[in-house]
């Protein structure tokens, strides 16, 4: 046995002997390498890719024609004039309003501000707004309008004698501030965003107070019983539950069975009993909390087992309680995760859309929601709807909504990193 | 002073949004005197128009909420007429019978108000230079039955027949197989190749994309893909507004008879009387609603209506109360 | 001995015996709100329960009327799902499930499974933390987003692949891709999670062996986290089966019982919500079958989350 | 000194404590006694159960699942096992030390003041940390940073003001569970140097691997041995001068002496 | 034996070796000669840098970001820190044995096949799998169970089944991070003597915290110390006997004696 290793042996000889193995099995590291490397690679173009076809349709060329052109108004108040539309008198401005635009509208907007009190270049605006009114009779998506101008502006030219092409990024300003509109130059995602903001607060006010109690029972307190094993393993199967089967979950108990609390009615909170009815901010909230309340006991478990063992001995190793221990140091020490956990399932309640369909989402709206018993709309079923409508315009402007939702959603991820990041560097400083 | 004291009156008074009221005439509608919500629900084929409408009643200065929720005919009546929890019902088709009766249960009796007609259109993609007009028994066949479009007509190519359909649940779907099938939906439902959504997009996309694919919605989808879809006439009768008037909406024969478009159908809005005079922002939305469809109806991509029976209704419904 | 006894049974004798020594009491203080505290803790907990108590009573009670129409015989063998005229075989459905989440698995597993590898083993710290949260972003995109993209880029790409003429508009292919792509980050995510749990004592161990890096990370690092990899793997699934807006737009919206990918089908979650979407008539066969269908989704992704609890279970087992 | 005397000094005592983790029987029959204001130290190899035992005395072992304790354990003639004792009540007299510094992760005033306050503490807060850390040897050192996060101390120091929260809430004994085995020399020296003034108010029960640590701090010492089924007993208990150059056992010496461990 | 014997046999040398963690220089000009065939332990207080050598000599420490070596070690006469040398070969001639026995979790066979049939081992795989448990004094207590899962071994077993694993791929020297620091007196005395067994054939290397166990295992010991900026040098090196019983240094002397540590 000794024989074999014994006399030293020739590591030149052996090296040559092997060094063909070697190599080869080099290379196969490399090869493999690159495909990890691969892998990764289309996981980000995939990404991009989705990011990307968002954006395409988000931005680029529009063909616009004025429904009535400038000059004719002119015309109608100075006849034979070449005077620019918004350099007219107040007067004349005032005229052309009073002819064209229609009654109710006229009444409405001198209700909210007569119109004679209002300036000149309001009222400019309000003729080019509601008189000359420009209408996006065509959208292009970027790429084509990056690439294709030529064709767009022949298509133009041939089918719009009149129109022009601009360029419009449909997510902006007035996207973001006005309320829902059947014109899609005039549509705006206030009133989803206030339902989504609403909706997801009652979410969060359900789901984390009751998502870190049931935690913290299970972490600090919970006996290691067969109930306390059976609401863990439920826990974990509940995570697993398809969203849309909570969908049908909370039609059934928030929309129906609990419809007097959830329409309000028993508070008196509404004043119309004969329509009221479950369809609320507060059950879509209530829904959405229940499908993300496993997400959350789970994170903010694992929260709370991170916090050191140490910590808890110091504690009780002064005669402190376990709800003392618990609310001065486990709680404090494991916040941070918690709510980095929280962070990660609220984002995902954000953008669930089928379990709102299944509890009825309104598809229109006249005013912003204001009461958690009011019916609602959120950003992702507007989404959803929007790319129901039959104007393509409404795409772009689905579009528009999904990069809101996403910069909402980044930032909140983006929150969630930055504690996190947070959390490590005050562990390192801990150590 | 004097201003808040009007104000003050005004709003202990319903009915101060009422003016102008001629003789035997569906009074005008002051949105910014109207007070108190209004739910409707229903068709997703009436929801373009109804949200058209109800913007504009918004523009016009209404403060309350008008809420509209897009689940198609049927559902829209089942909320109206068993849940008891809309105050207008948007269809696509007249209620049934049975509807009536689950009414008649919660103490409701609906009433029509016919806004408008569409003609449901039977598309095909542009691609599609075989087909330009079929007969009502094509039809029928084209959506059941037969598999290849040679089944069909023995010169359309030996094709399998894609088939776009709208939902189930849809009062187009009911219409069409009310019109064409005689109310059996057996034939549509068994038949191969069939895509059913209650999203019209879904259907839109679907059809335009193979040459052997057909499809039919409502008129106002294709006229907003043009483009990229060709309209088949009926029985040689193409949709226009004479074609769809002269339709009674009876049977296809009939139409064809009245030289009307085959398949045209009513848009209907339905309320009940006990609703909109004890919440008379319901009438008003009503009003409201007949008094200015025939203003936006074409720019949404359907054709108007005689709207006298709708008024007579109303002012029947609201006799005496105001 | 007789000394300690005295001890025992008078306390106050010993402390005397040192007057230095305060009193001493050990006896129960009342905490009263200990246990409220502890109570709503448990009051908390329980809603769990009442979650799944809900969803069990409302899937089974709504879909009773379904049952006592449909045999179950039936329900499971025939081919043709049109519960309006009758006609109840969930295999189209259940057929046009397992297309889509056996595509998505087969895009996520090794997708998910490199990326993995590569995050826990090849990646400096900075690129990992600065990749790992992006992927965790795209497991953030709302689903709707995603069915969108399947419908206006990859069914398109297909068509530009294999023929517009062999790939249908909607189709199983394109949904099921493109929910990999939904899937990989929880799955690459998930298995990061359990090689990086993986002691490196094994890393050294196989170096120390004169072994490659790949080497240590295929076959040694790997296998020794083969239960948690298929914990994620199972956990995919169970997302896949459950995945509704990606199949509703992109699957197909019509049962029809199909094993070829580029055509049209609908599964579980897309009729559902479907069916849901319209708000069908209560009492209806239809409105009834969502919840017979539900209780069918439920069961499988209870069955799934079973399995990947035990699996995980022994894999804890295994390092503690 | 005479037996007589040991006898009415007897701080702690424990009969045939046995514990068990679940099934597993950690530790078979423990007889011991602690004299008070002395250092009694427990050595023995690795998982021999001396953290077991110590942490029974407080009963901070109930806080692992599936810990249960056989035998009793009087504390001044009180059993504190008993049903109606209340171990909060008894963690309170009987403080803690651990083998890692644990300190909060608050400032070093509040480590000290919130285990008194938790315990009641209403008189002036100011002084009794001032006392603590002087009697923990640590004022000099931290008086001009009371309110800097505690983890920003030292190693050494951070032990202290654990050793100095625990005084704050004045108990009768001190367990300190290898106090110093984390530490430099110079700082286990500081340790040291407190555990031998520390002796003269309270009684301290200490855990050390360190032979040479035993002998210079403490002044008896038990000797724990696992037998076949793991399970740790007691081989000998005594004047630490007589366990270190007379045992009788000849484990004892084999151990002492650096055969094994 | 003569000094002149000692240079013919000198497996490895290190040469001004200096280990950098990032910008930390974790030891400082270190020189060693390890002879062949002899077994030579490093020892010293935690923190001193003895991991750290040990793994830069078969290059093991570059598997932890941020490492950077300078100075040279030449095995056999081949500098092995040169360009053209491969890591991965090199470890296959310098195997390594650590801590905490890390057995792959799969069959005790397998344990050992693997690490030779990556190398390429094309020979008789059950031959080699039963001499290597042999070597390492493992055959007789697992031959009937070579199928079972290796983590299902005792410490001790799992131990010298990870030497066996090092022995199957014929390395020259073994490198063994306190193997035995994580076992119970008994296996602990099975490794020593497998140790004393094994420097038949090969050279070893061990690090260890027992002094006992320096003395009683091996040849030659290297004591290491930490200088002012925590940096590890190796205080002196020579025959065991002498580093014990006669060391020059008093800094050992004081080690040795158990002054600190
Ligand atoms: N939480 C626990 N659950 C189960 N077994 C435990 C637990 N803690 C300790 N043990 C076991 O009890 C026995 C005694 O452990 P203990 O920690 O008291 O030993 P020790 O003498 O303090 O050892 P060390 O010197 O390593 O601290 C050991 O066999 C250990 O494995
Ligand atoms: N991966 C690492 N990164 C940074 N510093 C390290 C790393 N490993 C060790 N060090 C540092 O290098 C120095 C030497 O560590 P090393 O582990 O070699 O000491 P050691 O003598 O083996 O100690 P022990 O007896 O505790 O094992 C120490 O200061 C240590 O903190
Ligand atoms: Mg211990
Ligand atoms: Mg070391
Ligand atoms: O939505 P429908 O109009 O088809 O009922």
């Amino acid at each position: 046995m000794s024989s074999m290793f014994s006399t030293p042996r020739d590591i030149a000889a052996e090296n040559r002997a092997k060094d063909k193995g070697l190599r080869q099995r080099t290379r196969m590291g490399y090869i493999w390498q690159g495909i990890f490397y691969l892998a990764t690679t289309i996981a980000i173009l995939a990404l991009v890719t989705l990011i990307l076809n968002i954006i395409d349709s988000a931005f680029g060329y529009v063909a616009v024609q004025n429904t009535v052109e400038p000059a004719a108004l002119v015309e109608q108040v100075q006849p034979g004039s070449d005077t620019p539309l918004h350099d007219l008198e107040k007067a004349d401005l005032l005229t052309i309003l009073n002819e064209n635009v229609r009654r109710g509208l006229l009444r409405a907007m001198n209700a909210d501000q007569p119109l004679v009190d209002r300036s000149q270049k309001e009222l400019a605006r309000l003729v080019v707004d509601r008189v000359v009114e420009p209408r996006v009779e065509k959208s292009w998506h970027l790429w084509e309008s990056l690439t294709a101008r030529d064709e767009i502006r022949a298509w133009v030219d041939e089918n719009l004698p009149d129109g022009w092409i601009q360029f419009r990024s449909w997510v902006n300003v007035e996207f973001l501030s006005k309320d829902l509109s059947n014109v899609p130059e005039r549509a705006g995602i206030r009133t989803p965003i206030m339902g989504s903001v609403m909706v997801i607060l009652i979410t969060i006010l359900f789901s984390f107070p009751v998502g870190v109690g049931s935690a913290l029972y299970l972490e600090e307190f919970a006996p290691d019983n067969r109930l306390n094993r059976f609401i863990q393993v439920n826990i974990y199967n509940l995570s697993g539950v398809p969203s849309i089967i909570y969908g049908l979950l909370g039609l059934a108990v928030f929309v129906r069975i609990l419809e007097p609390i959830t329409s309000g009615a028993i508070f008196g909170a509404i004043e119309d009993h004969s329509t009221a009815n479950g369809r609320t901010i507060l059950s879509a909230g209530l829904t959405l909390g229940l499908l993300i309340l496993p997400i959350i006991i789970i994170n903010a478990q694992e929260a709370i087992r991170a916090v050191p063992k140490s910590l808890r001995d110091s504690a009780f190793g002064l005669g402190a309680t376990r709800w003392q221990t618990v609310w001065h140091h486990v709680l404090p020490a494991s916040m941070d995760r918690i709510l980095t956990g929280t962070i990660i399932a609220v984002s995902r309640a954000l953008g669930e859309t089928a379990p709102l369909v299944v509890v009825g989402a309104s598809a229109f709206l006249t005013r912003d929601p204001s009461s958690i018993f009011d019916k609602f709309t959120t950003l992702p079923i507007m989404i959803y709807r929007w790319t129901a409508y039959p104007q393509a315009e409404f795409r772009n402007l689905a579009a528009g909504a999904i990069i809101v939702l996403l910069v909402v959603l980044l930032s909140l991820n983006a929150g969630a990193i930055i504690m996190r990041d947070r959390i490590s560097k005050k562990r390192r400083m801990g150590k | 002073e004097g201003q808040g004291e009007t104000e003050s009156a005004e709003e202990s008074n319903p009915f101060a949004w009422v003016e102008e009221m001629g003789e035997g005439e569906l009074p005008a509608v002051n949105p910014l005197l109207v007070q108190g919500d209004v739910a409707t629900a229903g068709s997703s084929t009436v929801a373009p128009l109804a949200a058209v409408i109800i913007e504009r009643y918004k523009e016009d200065g209404l403060t309350s909420q008008v809420t509209l929720d897009v689940i198609g005919s049927g559902a829209g009546f089942e909320r109206f007429t068993v849940a008891g929890e809309t105050d207008v019902s948007n269809a696509s088709r007249a209620i049934k019978d049975s509807e009536v009766e689950n009414a008649a249960e919660i103490g409701r009796t609906p009433i029509p108000f016919r806004v408008g007609t569409d003609a449901l259109s039977v598309v095909v993609s542009q691609e599609n230079d075989f087909v330009e007009d079929v007969t009502a028994e094509e039809l029928a066949l084209i959506f059941g039955g037969a598999e290849t479009w040679n089944e069909v007509r023995s010169d359309w190519p030996n094709e399998p027949i894609l088939r776009y359909v709208p939902g189930t649940d849809s009062g187009t779907f009911d219409f069409f197989v009310e019109m064409v099938y005689d109310e059996d939906p057996d034939t549509i439902l068994s038949a191969e190749n069939t895509q059913f959504s209650e999203d019209d997009n879904i259907l839109v996309q679907g059809v335009s994309e193979s040459p052997y694919a057909v499809a039919f919605f409502g008129y106002a989808y294709f006229v907003e893909n043009q483009d990229i879809l060709k309209i088949l006439s009926v029985e040689g009768i193409e949709p226009s507004q004479e074609a769809v008037e002269n339709a009674n909406y009876d049977s296809i024969e009939k139409n064809v008879e009245a030289g009307g478009y085959p398949i045209a159908r009513p848009l209907f809005i339905y309320s009940d009387a006990e609703i909109m005079r004890s919440k008379p922002q319901v009438a008003a939305y009503i009003a409201y609603f007949l008094n200015n469809v025939n203003d936006v109806i074409d720019q949404v991509g359907y054709f108007p209506a005689d709207l006298s029976v709708a008024e007579a209704n109303w002012l029947e419904a609201m006799e005496g109360a105001y | 001995m007789s000394e300690h006894t005295s001890l025992e049974t008078s306390p106050g004798n010993s402390a005397g015996g040192d007057p230095a020594s305060p009193e001493i009491s050990f006896a129960k203080r009342s905490r009263p709100h200990e246990s409220i505290i502890q109570g709503v803790l448990f009051a908390m907990a329980i809603m769990s329960i009442l979650t799944t108590a809900g969803i069990v009573i409302i899937l089974t009670t709504d879909s009773m009327l379904f049952w006592r129409e449909v045999s179950v015989w039936e329900f499971f063998t025939s081919k043709t799902w049109q519960p309006m005229l009758g006609r109840i075989g969930v295999l189209p459905l259940l057929n046009s499930t397992i297309m889509t989440s056996t595509i998505a698995m087969l895009v996520a597993t090794p997708l998910g499974l490199f990326v993995a590898i590569y995050l826990s083993e090849y990646a400096p710290p900075n690129v990992k933390s600065v990749l790992k949260p992006i992927l965790e972003i795209l497991a953030g995109v709302p689903t709707v987003v995603y069915g969108y993209f399947a419908l206006t880029f990859m069914t398109p790409l297909l068509k530009s692949i294999f023929g517009a003429e062999v790939v249908n508009i909607y189709n199983t292919a394109s949904a099921g891709i493109v929910m990999g792509i939904l899937i990989l980050p929880l799955i690459a995510s998930m298995t990061e999670d359990a090689l990086s749990a993986v002691p490196d004592s094994l890393r050294q161990a196989a170096h120390g062996l004169g072994a490659t890096k790949m080497e240590t990370s295929i076959q040694i690092v790997v296998p020794a986290a083969i239960s948690g990899i298929a914990a994620a793997f199972i956990v995919g699934i169970s997302r896949a089966i459950g995945e509704t807006m990606i199949v509703a737009l992109a699957a197909g919206a019509g049962p029809n019982f199909t094993f070829n990918p580029f055509e049209a089908a609908e599964t579980l979650t897309g009729y559902i919500v479907r069916i849901s979407g319209g708000d069908v008539s209560y009492n209806t066969i239809d409105y009834n079958s969502i919840f017979a269908l539900g209780l069918l989704l439920f069961v499988f992704t209870l069955i799934l989350n079973i399995i990947s609890r035990q699996i995980v279970k022994r894999y804890r087992e295994v390092y503690e | 000194m005479s037996t007589q005397l040991e006898n009415q000094d007897i701080e702690l005592r424990t009969d045939n404590l046995n514990i068990y983790y679940d099934t597993f029987r950690a530790v078979t029959d423990i007889n011991l006694e602690i004299p008070r204001e002395q250092v009694t130290a427990f050595i023995g190899p690795s998982g021999c159960g001396k953290s077991t035992v110590l942490r029974s005395i407080n009963r901070m072992n109930e806080l692992i699942p599936g810990t249960r304790t056989e035998g009793t354990i009087h504390f001044r003639g009180v059993d504190i096992y008993a049903d109606k004792v209340d171990p909060v009540e008894v963690r309170r007299h009987i403080g803690m030390v651990f083998q890692k510094p644990n300190p909060f992760p608050k400032s070093i005033y509040d480590n000290i003041a919130w285990g008194a306050k938790i315990n009641g503490f209403t008189g002036d807060m100011d002084e009794l940390v001032e006392t603590s850390l002087q009697q923990a040897a640590l004022w000099n050192e931290v008086k001009d940073k009371l309110k800097q996060n505690a983890l920003r101390l030292s190693g050494g120091q951070q032990q202290r003001l654990c050793i100095a929260r625990a005084i704050a809430i004045k108990p009768h004994i001190i367990l300190m569970d290898e106090p110093a085995s984390a530490l430099d020399p110079i700082s286990t020296t500081k340790i040291e140097d407190l555990i031998n003034e520390l002796k003269q108010d309270y009684t301290i029960v200490i855990v050390t691997h360190n032979m040479q640590q035993a002998a210079r701090v403490s002044d008896k010492t038990a000797f724990f041995l696992v037998d076949e089924n793991r399970s740790g007993y007691l081989v000998e208990y005594g004047k630490t001068d007589e366990i270190f150059f007379n045992p009788k056992n000849k484990e004892t010496e084999d151990y002492i002496s650096g055969r094994f461990g």
